[in-house]
Order: structure tokens, then C-alpha cells, then sequence
């Protein structure tokens, strides 16, 4: 199949991601879980056999949130809400897990517990402080309990082979979109930002199992694929969610090309691996806590130190940025927490910045003119010298 | 359009200048910027990178139809046309639709150059207070823009909001600066950031019978403020300028000055030559004028070839 | 008895007078900057309408957000309580009110006698009010009847942003940038608006009959958007801007003058607050 | 002729003064050689106030609240905090106040912003980490940081597993303090601090439960300034004594004597969240109506531990006299300590969802006999304004009449009075159908 084929089917299963589903449970007849942040172990849903799918918003108006999350809740959380109460997951969501995600997350959710019809509710505790040793033994803990919920859940025990497949399944889903990444420090990367982070949705969507195969195929295409266009300014994208097609697609349209992204649908999400070992929940645990943080769970043990930071300017450095756009869902506070501090950090770094701010819906004529100011700021010689 | 009745307090008046003393004829480079906002449009046209010719008007609902406006009524009293010019840039929200620009460029980049042109190599920080939104532009010796912010989302204390202050009161934008200084002493700041709400609190303010004068310092010291919450973001750094249609509101930008503790730099070697020439200076050219320089760099450098039909 | 009911709103005065609950005479006209000036005058005209002389009418009450502005008046209630009696009077089976003016879009959930239960207020932002109409309009360049008419005729539904009405302005131009037609444009800013209100509806909890009322009303482009919203029907009353005038003149009728409001607050020992 | 007889309370300059020494203390400390610290409102500071010696504290929110009731100061330092560090306006409003202070180098209580020798913290809410976290930064980045994590669970949620997490990491917590301070932690402080809290929390829990009695012996208004001592320090003894030993007493007292906090109450409501704190006035125009604000989840339970009754009831945790528990050794402290707040803190229980935020509000109305609802939307703080329309919802179907309004706890250019006092008009007037009672 060729790349494009190949990409165009992630696209395809990011916007159309209730049918998928509805599919996949008739192929498999497994159940689907839906999960409000990247901190649901799926390494123990694949093992008992479940979908586990992120709830994504619509970008369309959350008015039907309103009257459950007043106007200061970031317009993601509301949408997502707004899609649970539109209906678009009753016919085939079987649970949904909140993760100890921020309030908004967590806002959503319980207004979904009300009021949107949904079998099966679970509240996994993923620690806050996961720099300190005390987080893993506590998320072992947490893992176990999981476990069992799930086993009453489906009615079938989970072996330690179906643990192992599921953190092979999920590591193996890791190890390859970093492969596909790696293509984007070339000079003229043979994918472009809105390709890369498409995939990653879908990986968040679809059976990871399937994900796989396609990303096979994808890795043997992409050494020959050329793309018609011009790479122009290698730009980093920062930020918590963004399934925002349309914005990348601008940015990529005027001259720059979206080459690294630090995302929780990007490669937040699948960066570091579950590293094997006997205890197989104390692997997973280990992951979770070791994993690029959240800027919510990102603080030192013994100074204000953050993990995620060093992290970033690696990524900047590794695929040679010349700026980065960092964007923020209106009124998210992990964020808005670290972004003065993180702009402060990259800049002395010789990084220039760029912050936006988004709602559901981006208005791109507004960004349009800032984005490629920035990116003449960046080109500055090309008009001066 | 709907006010079309009514006077329209709310326009700054349309206004154009050909340079009396440059025969274009004698040009080797005839450049034009042409900056079309989403309120006001303004054409600018140099010769070897020398103020020829502008014009300040509003846009239109058609922004190709605007530009050729402006376009025209800058080369009205000249004999130099369209077809003469070398090279042009079309800048400001509808850049994109300018027909007769062979390229384009940001109003950030623009107007950072443009004030640099007008005010000099020293200027670091340029405020363009534009009609919806207000930039704070940092930039080099060399007018190159370093970093930037715009408002975001609320338009509170952008020039349309101004406007539609203006309108409101019945007090025409071009007087509000010296009204705002006929007062006894500096009233509270109008506190509503909505330019709509601020409305709804002008009205309540007139009609407990609050002078005028002090309502229109009341809005001018909010919107000063607004600017410098901006400015504060950016981090203000000497030489300071504003451009835009704001600039020539000295109610705004006294009380910006006082506030940020920074004076706007008087116009440099470029002014007394513009007053000698019986010019009124126009702000709201910075963005043309920076596209104009632009298109002239760049034909010297031979970056650009000349499109030049007659 | 004849009654008055004054309704100063942010942008006009509507008055009625009603003898016996019949209406006897109503009028509207811009309040413009001197509200007291308008009403005075508009009154005046409106007793020369019905025939009558001031001392002719037993209670006047005012509504609406400046009607305190009215030296003469009886007494002032909310514009909420006002649209209620209105609405009631003239739609029985009426559960819901949405209102949209000029600078405040609000939906009421009133009782069958007309009480209000509950109600809900567009806040911090003109995005979901007739302001904001009217600011697209301009932006279009066209009149708001034209603005209403022509949305109609459009199939398309384009998002639209709105955050804020002058931004709104800006996203309404960079659409004409991008050769949309008016059509399609009118209807964006209605389905946009449309979106604001019909959330804050959502607020109060939306039952039948839903009636529409303030000037807005008046935009069948907007209703029509509103109605596509909140996929519920929505009736209007004739003279949708003069329901709250209505309500104050039926409140008058019924002796509630609601009082005039005077400096509320009584300042005992200042407390320190201090917490999480 | 007023329906009760009413009157000031007679510890209510003695709660000024405690609050007064408290902050001077801490500006102070360093000229008397004790250290300095900050840390949250919800801070077990029983534990960093086990090192040897005088130390004092800063709890940030009480802070940011007490900027937040004059608007000129606020606007100064939030102003400071988004145009010079740069932060989003929308962030916590004490925070911001928080860090324009710092930002500015100035205390709130006069002088110098005074720094702080270490940072001992808890986590729960998105903020309480990354506050101080910051904060530090602004400061150089330079102050010893230790942050440990609450957010373990809902109370019906918590076994030993929970609370061991939180204990060890105090365990590794009093580590950092002894390396950073220089100083020894004294068990048989901790054990002392660790009853001084049991007493602040469960007699504060006591005094609330009091105000269910008609006519209500505390308002609102007043309580805001009752329960800040046990967001200042709980293990402090004055404060735990004052708890105990003044105020509880002396509001039994106004019950059996029929003492009412507002003479002509008529309408009970339960409010929900902060207020906007320079605003206050907005109670005082409700007393007019005789409506009286007589509990919140936030105001019960922000200091204060609650349990069930084994009909269900809400009813203050038992203090450690009560349990007839002797506190054995350290860890034992501090289990108890984590075992009560992870338990007994019914304001934490918000953060799992709305039912159980439902649970305790709906709770709440009744057992505090509540007439109507009002709640102030809270654009200052994302903690405490979980699912507050889902309250709204849920005290609607028990047959609440409900106000909202939008504001802001601490950043007044969230707020707008004269629109609020439109709404309580409407509220008041035409949904309960009140009038003004002559005083």
C-alpha cells in the first residue's frame, strides 16, 4: 500500500472514529473503554482483550456542556463532554475511565457520569507525584486493583502472557511510531507534522494490533516517498491536546513544517517504553511514573525542577527546530502553569517561541497572520540580507 | 451600509500626498506597499526607496477593490501609474487579495520595518495599535522583528473599539485625544475590557451626567492600559514608537507614556522634512511604507525581478 | 384602571398602556444617551395616542435594565419578572422565554401562573446579543431586515467563532476574503449567536412551549437559527419588543410595583475574609 | 420588632488577633533566628512545625485571599504576575496575587516580600504543586522544594494502601526537612501538632454542625473569618485552643440562649465555594431579606473532618480524646493525621466526581435545613468550583430554588456587582418571593 494510502486510512479512522469502533466490536465482539487522558494503562486493557479508545472532542460549539460546565472550563474537556451528551458513544462505549486527570478532565467526566448512559464507570488513581520512589509502590497497587475490576468486568482472569502481549502490543506500537518520527529529522522529511500526529490520534483510536500492521507497511513506504513541497521552517509544536487538522494543515501550507511535537496526542504519549520485568505490574507502574510527565505531575523531590523541560529541548535539538509554536487550550492550567517558565527556558536556549491560545474551534484567519509572522521573524534574513 | 445615514464619527478622514519634489521619471526602482486592514487600507509608493506617494483610506467589502482604491487615489495627482511600478507588496489582513502585488508580507514585519524607516535605526520596540487587533512588535537596528504579541480572543482596546466609542458619544475619533486632556482631574478608567460593555458603561456614566470630557479620558486611559498589559508581556525596550491610526491620539498615548514610564520617540530626520513639504504626518502608513522598503531592498539585491509593464 | 408599563432597555423605551388589561396604546423609540429625556417624550406621545392625560393613569411601573431611569414610575421590577407576566399574558402554555436585546441575550423558566423558577444570563461576553447582530450587519454592509431576509435563503452551515463581536467583525471579513456569500455569511452569524443563546437555555432547562421575545425576536433569520439549535419549535408574539413593557403594565394592573431601588448596602464591621 | 435577639461574637477580636500575630510573626521570624516556610491552606503543618525550635508559616491561599479583599492591592499584584511573569489571567486568582507579591517584592502585610527558607507542600488540585513550584522560580530557584501527593482517592476509596502512599512520603519528607533545615524533627512535637489538629479540625466540624439550629447562631459572612485560623496552622496551639476552648463553647452558648446572627431570618440557604472576598457586602444585602448563609461544603469542610452516622447523617470526625486513641510513635502520628484528612475531608471528595460532590451538598441542604441555594461560580478557583452546575442540578430535583451568579474569590475584574445585585433582586423578589424585613 502506498504512504499516502496508509495515512489516508489513520485520517479516516480519526474522523470516523464511532464507526470504527461500532466496527471493531462486531469483528471481535470485545468491549470498547473510553479513556478521558494518556494515563489509563492500556497495557492491561489489551490484555483483557478491550478497545481502549481517548475521548476526543468534535471542535463544534460544546453548547450542549454549558449547562453542566460553565464558560471557565477549557473548551476540550466541554467538548468532549458535549460529544458523550450528543449521543455519539451510546450505542457502543462500554465504559469510561478517568485517570486522576485535571479538573476539567475530571469535570467532564462526572457530569458524564450522570448524564450520559454509559454501563461501566472507573476511577483509576494515577499518582500526582510520580518523581517519588513512594508513586510506584503505590500505582502497583493501583494497577492490581484495575486488574481486578477488569477480570469482573469481562469475567475472565488475566495471565501473565496476556499482561506480556498486552505491553507488547503497546510497546511495539511505541517503538514503531518512533521510527516513523525519526524520518522527520531528515532535511525534507518524507512525512509532514499533520501526517505524524494523525497517526498518533489513531493509534489512540484504533486497534493497536492493526496500527501496527499499517505502520509496517508505512515504514517500508516512507524511505522512497518524496513530497511535493517545500519543508520551509522546521517547526516543534508544544502543548496538552491537539487533534486541530485544520491549524496544522495552515502552518503547513505557508512555508513551515511541523518536524517534533511535544503532545499527549503526539509523542507524550508514546515516547518511553514499558521496560519488562518479573513483576509485571511493577513494570507498567514504573512506566506510567517514569514516562515525559504532564506538566500536572511534573515537580522535583528536592527543587522546582521539572522533568519535561530538558525533555523538549532534546526533541528541539534532535530534529534541528528553528522555532516553536506553543499552543494551550484556553483556560488549561497544567499548562498556563509552565508556559511562562517554558518560553523563558527555550528562548535562553535560542529557541524562539510563539504562544497561541486555542478554543474548540481556531480562528485561522487570526492565527494565520501570526504564524507567518513568526515564521518571517524566524527568516529574518531572508528579507534582510 | 447601515450608518450610512448618520455622520460617521468613527472614520478617520481619507487623505493622500504626492511628494512635490521627486520626478519618478528619474527612478530606478518605483516600489508600492500596500497595506489593506480590515478598517483602513493606505497605499504607499517610493521612489529608490523615498517617500513619493500615499494614501489612507477605508476598506471596502472587497478587499481587491480597496487596494486598487487606495492604489488610485495615492497616484491620483500624479501621472505615475499601476503599470509603472517596479514591484509591490501587499501587507495587512488582506494581503493575500491584493491584485496588483507580486508578493506578500505580515503587517508585523511591515510595520516593525516601517518604523524603523520613519523613526530611525534606534527604535526597539514598536506598539501598531490596528484597527481589530494591537501588536507589540520587539526588533533590531535593522527593523527586523525579534519577537511579538497580539491581543487575543477580546478585542477590548483595539482601534475599533475606539471607533466604536467615538460613534457612541457623537465625538469625533480625530478630536477625542485633546478632549480627553479638557478635564478638571483623571477620572476612574472605564473598567469593562468588552468593547461592548464598555459601551453599556458609557452609557450609565452619561447618563448620571458625567462630563463628556472625562468619559473620553475615562476610555482613553482604559485603552492606554490595555495596551500596556501588552507592552508589559513584551517587555517595553527604548527606542518606544506607536504607529497606527492610535498614534495620532495623544489622550491614548500621553497616558501609555505616563503609565509605562517611556516617552514615544519624536520622529527623527524624517519629520522636519515632511512638515517642510506641508505634510500631515500620517501613523497609519508605517505598514505601506515597510512593504514599499521591502520591495526596494529587494529589487537592489536583485532578490525580486522588476514587473514593471510601462 | 389604566395602567403604564415602561421598559428602558439598552438601546430602546417601549411603553404601554392598557386599560383593563386591553391595550389602549404602545409605542417604541431609541433611548438614545438621556434614557429620562426618551421616556418623558415617548410617554407623553403615547397618552396623546390613547387620549389620555398623565393624572389619567393610577400606576405606572418600569422594567428593564435602566428603569430606574423612570422619575415617574410606581415602581421598577426586573426585566426577567417583566418578560414572565408578559409572555404569560399572552401565550399561556408558555414554559420557557428566551430574550435577546441589545446588550443581554437570557432565557427564563416560568411556572404556569408566570413566576419565575429559574433563569439563566449570557455573561462577560456580547457574543449572543443583538449588539453583535447588529455589528455583523455592518460588517456585511447590509441592514439587519436585509441581513435576516437573506440568511434564509442559505443551505450552508459555516462555523463560526463567536467570541467576540469584534473579532466576530474580523471573522465575518476574512469570510467575504474568502468569497463566501452574504447568504451563507448571515446565516453564520445567526447560527453562531444562536449557539450562545441556545446554551444559555440549556442552563434553565428548555420545556415547551419555548416563546422567543426582545428585539432580536424580531430577526427571522436568527429564530430559524435558533430553532435549528435547539431542535424545538419556538413561538413569537407579535410586537416581540414590547412583551416587557407589557409585563410591567399587567404588574401594575396586579398592584406589584416591585420598589425603587435604593443604595443597597448596609456596611456593618468589615470582616477579614481569608481562605483557600 | 425583630424575630431573635442577636449580638457580635465575643471571640470574634480574638480571632482578629491571632490572625494579626501570624503574619507578623512570619515577616519577623528571621530577626528572632526562626525559620520560614510555605506551604498550602491544606498542608499537614503539624509536620515541618516538628523541627526543633521557632518556625513559622505561609499558607498560600489564606495569603492570596487576604490580597483578594482589596481590589486596588489585587489588581496591582495580579497585573504584576501577568505582565511581568507573563502567566494567563485565567489562572487561580490567589496564585496570581501569590506571585505578583513576589513579583513586586512585596508583603501584603507590609515591608519586604519575605522568603522563605523551604518549601513544604501536598497536592490535590492542578495547582497546589506547580504554585510554589513557581513561585520558587520567581525567587531564584533557589528555596529547598518538597511537594507530596493527597490525590489518592475518595474517602469511601481509602484503605491502607492510600494511606500508607501519603505517610511515606511524609517519611521522606521529614528527611528533606532535617537535610535542609540543619535542624532535628521532634517526635514529641509532632505528636503534639498532631492533636493540636485533631482538636482545630473536629471542633471547627462541631461549631458548623451547631448552625443547623434555627434560628442559626453563626452567618456565613462570619465563619469566613472563623475557620482562616485553620488555613494559617492548624497544629498551632493558640489556634487549636481557640477552636476548643472559645469559640466552640461560646456558640453552644447562643444556641441554648436562642442567639441569632441575623435577628430576622427567614430564609436558610446553603452557598457553595469562595465568595468573591471584596465583595462581602453582598451578604449583608441578603440579611435585608432575612436570608442568612448557614453552610457550604467549602465552609464545613475546608478545615474541617466530617464522617457518616450509621443513619447516613453527616457528623463531625471524632476527636482523639473521643476515639480514646494515645498517639504511639511517629508513623502512628502521621497515619492518623493522613488517615483523617484523606477521610474526613469532605472537600476533597469533589475532586472524584459530581455524585459525590452531590452527595455531601444535597446532605448538607437537608440536614442544615436549607431553603434555597446560592452559588457563586467561581472563575478564581478550579478546585473548589468542581461541578458546581451539576450542584445546581442536583439541589434543583431536591426542590432548591437556585441562584447563580459568576465571579471571581480574589480578581474583582470578575466580577460585577451591580449585575449580581440584579440578579439576588430577581432571585429574591420573584423566584422566593421575599421582601425586605425592617431590622
Amino acid at each position: 500500500m502506498e504512504a499516502s494510502e496508509i495515512l489516508k486510512q489513520f485520517n479516516d479512522v480519526w474522523q470516523l472514529r464511532h464507526e470504527y469502533a461500532k466496527d471493531w466490536k462486531k469483528r471481535t465482539g470485545g468491549k470498547v473503554i473510553g479513556g478521558m487522558c494518556t494515563y489509563v494503562p492500556e497495557e492491561l486493557l489489551y490484555a483483557a482483550n478491550i478497545l481502549p479508545v481517548r475521548i476526543l472532542g468534535g471542535h463544534e460549539p460544546p453548547t450542549l456542556a454549558t449547562p453542566h460546565m460553565f464558560d471557565m472550563w477549557c473548551p476540550f474537556s466541554r467538548d468532549c463532554l458535549s460529544q458523550g451528551l450528543k449521543g455519539k458513544y451510546n450505542d457502543y462505549l462500554d465504559g469510561l475511565i478517568e485517570s486522576n486527570a485535571c479538573l476539567h478532565m475530571r469535570q467532564a467526566f462526572g457530569a458524564w457520569e450522570i448524564h450520559v448512559p454509559t454501563p461501566w464507570f472507573y476511577w483509576f488513581v494515577m499518582p500526582n507525584a510520580v518523581r517519588s520512589p513512594r508513586a510506584k509502590t503505590f500505582l502497583r497497587g493501583e494497577l492490581a486493583a484495575f486488574k481486578e475490576a477488569l477480570e469482573k468486568l469481562t469475567g475472565k482472569t488475566i495471565t501473565d502472557e496476556d499482561i506480556d502481549s498486552g505491553i507488547d502490543i503497546l510497546n511495539t506500537n511505541r517503538r514503531l511510531m518512533k521510527q516513523v518520527y525519526e524520518f522527520r529529522k531528515q532535511d525534507n522529511p518524507p512525512i509532514t507534522g499533520t501526517e505524524a500526529m494523525t497517526m498518533v490520534w489513531a493509534s489512540q483510536l484504533m486497534d493497536k494490533r492493526e496500527h501496527n500492521e499499517l505502520l509496517r507497511q508505512l515504514l517500508e513506504e516512507l524511505p522512497d516517498r518524496k513530497l511535493d513541497r517545500e519543508t520551509g521552517v522546521r517547526l516543534m509544536i508544544i502543548g496538552s491536546e491537539d487533534d486541530d487538522r485544520e491549524f496544522l494543515e495552515m502552518v503547513e501550507s505557508i512555508g513551515a513544517t511541523f518536524v517534533i511535537d511535544d503532545h499527549c496526542t503526539g509523542s507524550r504519549y508514546f515516547w518511553d517504553e514499558v521496560v519488562p520485568e518479573k513483576d509485571r505490574l511493577q513494570a507498567i507502574a514504573n512506566h506510567y511514573c517514569d514516562r515525559v510527565p504532564c506538566p500536572n505531575k511534573d515537580w522535583g523531590m528536592e527543587d522546582c525542577s521539572r522533568k519535561r523541560f530538558p525533555h523538549i529541548l532534546q526533541l528541539a535539538r534532535d530534529f534541528r527546530v528553528q522555532g516553536a509554536i506553543l499552543t494551550q487550550q484556553k483556560f488549561c492550567d497544567p499548562h498556563e502553569l509552565d508556559i511562562p517558565s517554558l518560553t523563558r527556558y527555550l528562548e535562553d536556549n535560542d529557541i524562539p517561541c510563539y504562544f497561541l491560545e486555542f478554543e474548540v474551534t481556531v480562528p485561522v484567519g487570526q492565527f494565520r497572520v501570526r504564524v507567518e509572522a513568526f515564521i518571517e521573524q524566524i527568516l529574518a534574513e531572508e528579507l534582510f540580507v | 451600509m447601515v450608518e450610512a445615514k448618520k455622520v460617521e464619527f468613527w472614520r478617520w478622514p481619507e487623505t493622500s500626498w504626492v511628494n512635490p519634489d521627486i520626478d519618478w521619471k528619474k527612478g530606478k526602482f518605483i516600489t508600492a506597499g500596500i497595506d489593506v486592514g480590515s478598517v483602513s487600507s493606505q497605499a504607499v509608493v517610493m521612489v529608490d526607496g523615498e517617500l513619493y506617494a500615499y494614501s489612507n483610506t477605508r476598506t471596502g467589502y472587497d478587499s481587491p477593490e480597496s487596494a486598487w482604491k487606495c492604489l488610485n487615489m495615492a497616484l491620483e495627482k500624479s501621472d505615475l501609474t499601476a503599470d509603472n511600478l517596479d514591484y509591490c507588496i501587499g501587507t495587512g489582513y488582506g494581503r493575500v487579495n491584493v491584485p496588483m502585488a507580486q508578493r506578500a508580507i505580515t503587517e508585523i514585519a511591515c510595520h516593525a520595518r516601517g518604523a524603523n524607516f520613519m523613526y530611525g535605526p534606534e527604535v526597539r520596540t514598536v506598539m501598531d495599535m490596528g484597527g481589530q487587533d494591537c501588536k507589540a512588535i520587539r526588533c533590531d537596528n535593522r527593523g527586523a522583528v525579534m519577537k511579538f504579541m497580539m491581543n487575543d480572543k477580546c478585542a477590548a482596546g483595539t482601534g475599533r473599539g475606539m471607533e466604536v466609542f467615538a460613534d457612541l458619544i457623537g465625538v469625533p475619533v480625530w478630536e477625542i485625544g485633546e478632549r480627553s486632556f479638557q478635564i478638571e482631574k483623571e477620572p476612574p478608567m472605564i473598567s469593562s475590557t468588552c468593547a461592548v460593555f464598555a459601551k453599556t458603561e458609557v452609557v450609565g456614566l452619561l447618563q448620571e451626567g458625567v462630563p463628556e470630557n472625562d468619559i473620553i479620558a475615562a476610555y482613553c486611559s482604559a485603552m492606554a492600559h490595555r495596551i500596556c498589559e501588552l507592552l508589559n508581556r513584551l517587555g517595553i525596550e527604548e527606542k518606544f514608537v506607536i504607529t497606527g491610526g492610535i498614534a495620532k491620539n495623544i489622550g491614548v498615548v500621553k497616558r501609555l507614556e505616563k503609565e509605562m514610564g517611556v516617552t514615544t520617540v519624536e520622529l527623527t530626520w524624517y519629520a522636519p522634512k515632511m512638515r517642510d513639504k506641508g505634510l500631515p504626518f500620517e501613523t497609519q502608513i508605517a505598514g505601506g511604507i515597510g512593504a514599499a522598503v521591502f520591495g526596494a531592498a529587494m529589487l537592489e539585491r536583485g532578490k525580486a525581478k522588476s514587473a514593471r509593464k510601462a | 384602571m389604566i395602567v403604564a408599563g415602561i421598559d428602558v432597555g439598552g438601546k430602546n423605551v417601549h411603553i404601554v398602556i392598557a386599560r383593563n388589561g386591553d391595550i389602549m396604546a404602545k409605542a417604541g423609540a431609541p433611548s438614545g444617551i438621556n434614557k429620562a429625556e426618551a421616556v418623558e417624550q415617548l410617554y407623553d406621545e403615547t397618552l396623546k395616542k390613547a387620549g389620555l392625560k398623565r393624572e389619567d393613569v393610577s400606576q405606572v411601573v418600569a422594567t428593564g435594565s435602566s428603569g430606574q431611569r423612570v422619575a415617574f414610575a410606581g415602581g421598577v421590577i426586573p426585566d426577567a419578572a417583566a418578560d414572565a407576566r408578559g409572555v404569560i399574558r399572552l401565550i399561556p402554555s408558555a414554559r420557557t422565554i428566551i430574550d435577546v436585546g441589545a446588550e443581554e441575550g437570557r432565557a427564563i423558566k416560568i411556572s404556569p401562573e408566570g413566576k419565575v423558577l429559574d433563569f439563566a444570563i449570557n455573561e462577560k461576553c456580547a457574543a449572543g446579543t443583538g449588539t453583535f447582530v447588529d455589528t455583523m450587519a455592518r460588517a456585511l454592509e447590509i441592514p439587519i431586515e436585509e441581513m435576516s431576509k437573506i440568511s434564509l435563503q442559505s443551505t450552508k452551515s459555516i462555523p463560526m467563532n463567536a467570541q467576540c463581536a469584534i473579532f466576530g467583525e474580523s471573522e465575518v471579513v476574512s469570510l467575504i476574503h474568502q468569497k463566501t456569500s452574504r447568504q451563507d455569511i448571515a446565516r453564520a452569524v445567526h447560527d453562531a449567536i444562536a449557539g450562545r443563546v441556545g446554551s444559555v437555555a440549556r442552563i434553565v432547562g428548555i420545556e415547551n412551549d419555548i416563546v422567543m421575545i426582545g428585539g432580536v425576536a424580531r430577526n427571522d433569520g436568527f429564530v430559524e437559527s435558533l430553532k435549528r439549535e435547539l431542535e424545538m419549535d419556538i413561538r413569537v408574539p407579535e410586537n416581540p419588543d414590547f412583551v416587557g413593557a407589557l409585563g410591567a403594565a399587567a404588574a401594575a394592573a396586579a398592584g406589584i410595583t416591585g420598589e425603587k431601588v435604593e443604595a443597597r448596602v448596609v456596611e456593618k464591621e468589615t470582616i477579614e475574609e481569608g481562605t483557600t | 420588632m425583630a424575630k431573635y435577639k442577636t449580638k457580635g461574637l465575643d471571640c470574634w477580636q480574638r480571632a482578629k488577633e491571632l490572625r494579626a500575630k501570624y503574619y507578623k510573626d512570619y515577616a519577623e521570624a528571621h530577626d528572632r533566628g526562626a525559620l520560614r516556610w510555605e506551604g498550602g491552606a491544606w498542608m499537614f503543618d503539624a509536620v515541618p512545625q516538628s523541627l526543633e525550635g521557632e518556625i513559622h508559616v505561609l499558607t498560600e491561599e489564606p495569603y492570596g485571599a487576604a490580597v483578594g479583599a482589596d481590589p486596588k492591592l489585587q489588581v496591582r499584584y495580579q497585573e504584576a504576575a501577568e505582565g511581568k511573569w507573563g502567566c494567563a489571567r485565567d489562572l487561580c486568582a490567589y496564585l496570581r496575587n501569590y506571585w505578583g507579591s513576589i513579583v513586586l517584592n512585596e508583603y501584603a502585610f507590609g515591608g519586604e516580600w519575605p522568603k522563605a527558607d523551604f518549601i513544604f507542600q501536598n497536592h490535590i488540585c492542578c495547582s497546589h504543586a506547580k504554585w510554589l513550584q513557581v513561585a520558587d522560580e520567581i525567587e531564584g530557584g533557589d528555596v529547598p522544594f518538597f511537594c507530596f501527593d493527597v490525590g489518592v482517592g475518595a474517602y469511601d476509596k481509602i484503605e491502607d494502601r492510600q494511606i500508607r502512599y501519603v505517610v511515606d512520603q511524609i517519611h521522606d519528607g521529614i528527611e528533606f526537612l532535617e537535610k535542609h533545615t540543619g535542624r532535628k524533627f521532634s517526635d514529641e512535637k509532632l505528636i503534639q501538632n498532631v492533636h493540636n489538629t485533631y482538636d482545630s479540625a473536629c471542633y471547627w466540624a462541631k461549631t458548623c454542625e451547631l448552625n443547623m439550629a434555627v434560628p442559626a447562631p453563626l452567618d456565613e459572612k462570619t465563619m469566613f473569618s472563623l475557620y482562616v485560623l485553620g488555613c494559617l496552622e492548624k497544629s498551632n496551639p493558640d489556634f487549636a485552643h481557640f477552636y476548643k476552648y472559645e469559640l466552640y463553647p461560646e456558640v453552644q452558648d447562643r444556641v441554648a440562649n436562642q442567639i441569632a446572627a441575623v435577628a430576622n431570618e427567614q430564609c436558610r440557604v446553603i452557598t457553595d465555594t469562595q465568595p468573591p472576598w471584596g465583595f462581602l457586602r453582598v451578604y449583608r444585602y441578603l440579611e435585608q431579606y432575612g436570608i442568612i448563609a448557614v453552610a457550604n461544603l467549602y465552609t464545613n469542610s475546608l478545615i474541617g473532618w466530617w464522617t457518616h452516622d450509621d443513619k447516613g447523617d453527616l457528623v463531625p470526625w471524632p476527636t482523639l480524646a473521643e476515639q480514646g486513641i494515645t498517639i504511639k510513635d511517629r508513623d502512628h502520628a502521621l497515619w492518623l493525621l493522613a488517615e483523617a484528612e484523606l477521610k474526613g475531608k469532605s472537600q476533597w471528595a469533589q475532586f472524584y466526581g459530581a455524585k459525590y460532590k452531590n452527595h455531601f451538598v444535597t446532605k448538607i441542604a437537608k440536614q442544615w435545613k436549607c431553603d434555597a441555594a446560592i452559588i457563586h461560580l467561581n472563575r478564581g478557583c478550579e478546585g473548589t468550583a468542581q461541578h458546581q452546575m451539576e450542584t445546581k442540578i442536583a439541589l434543583q430535583n431536591m426542590g432548591l430554588p437556585v441562584l447563580t451568579f459568576e465571579g471571581n474569590m480574589a480578581d474583582e475584574r470578575e466580577f460585577d456587582e451591580t449585575r449580581t445585585y440584579r440578579l439576588i433582586d430577581l432571585f429574591v423578589r420573584e423566584t422566593l418571593g421575599l421582601q425586605k424585613v425592617a431590622d
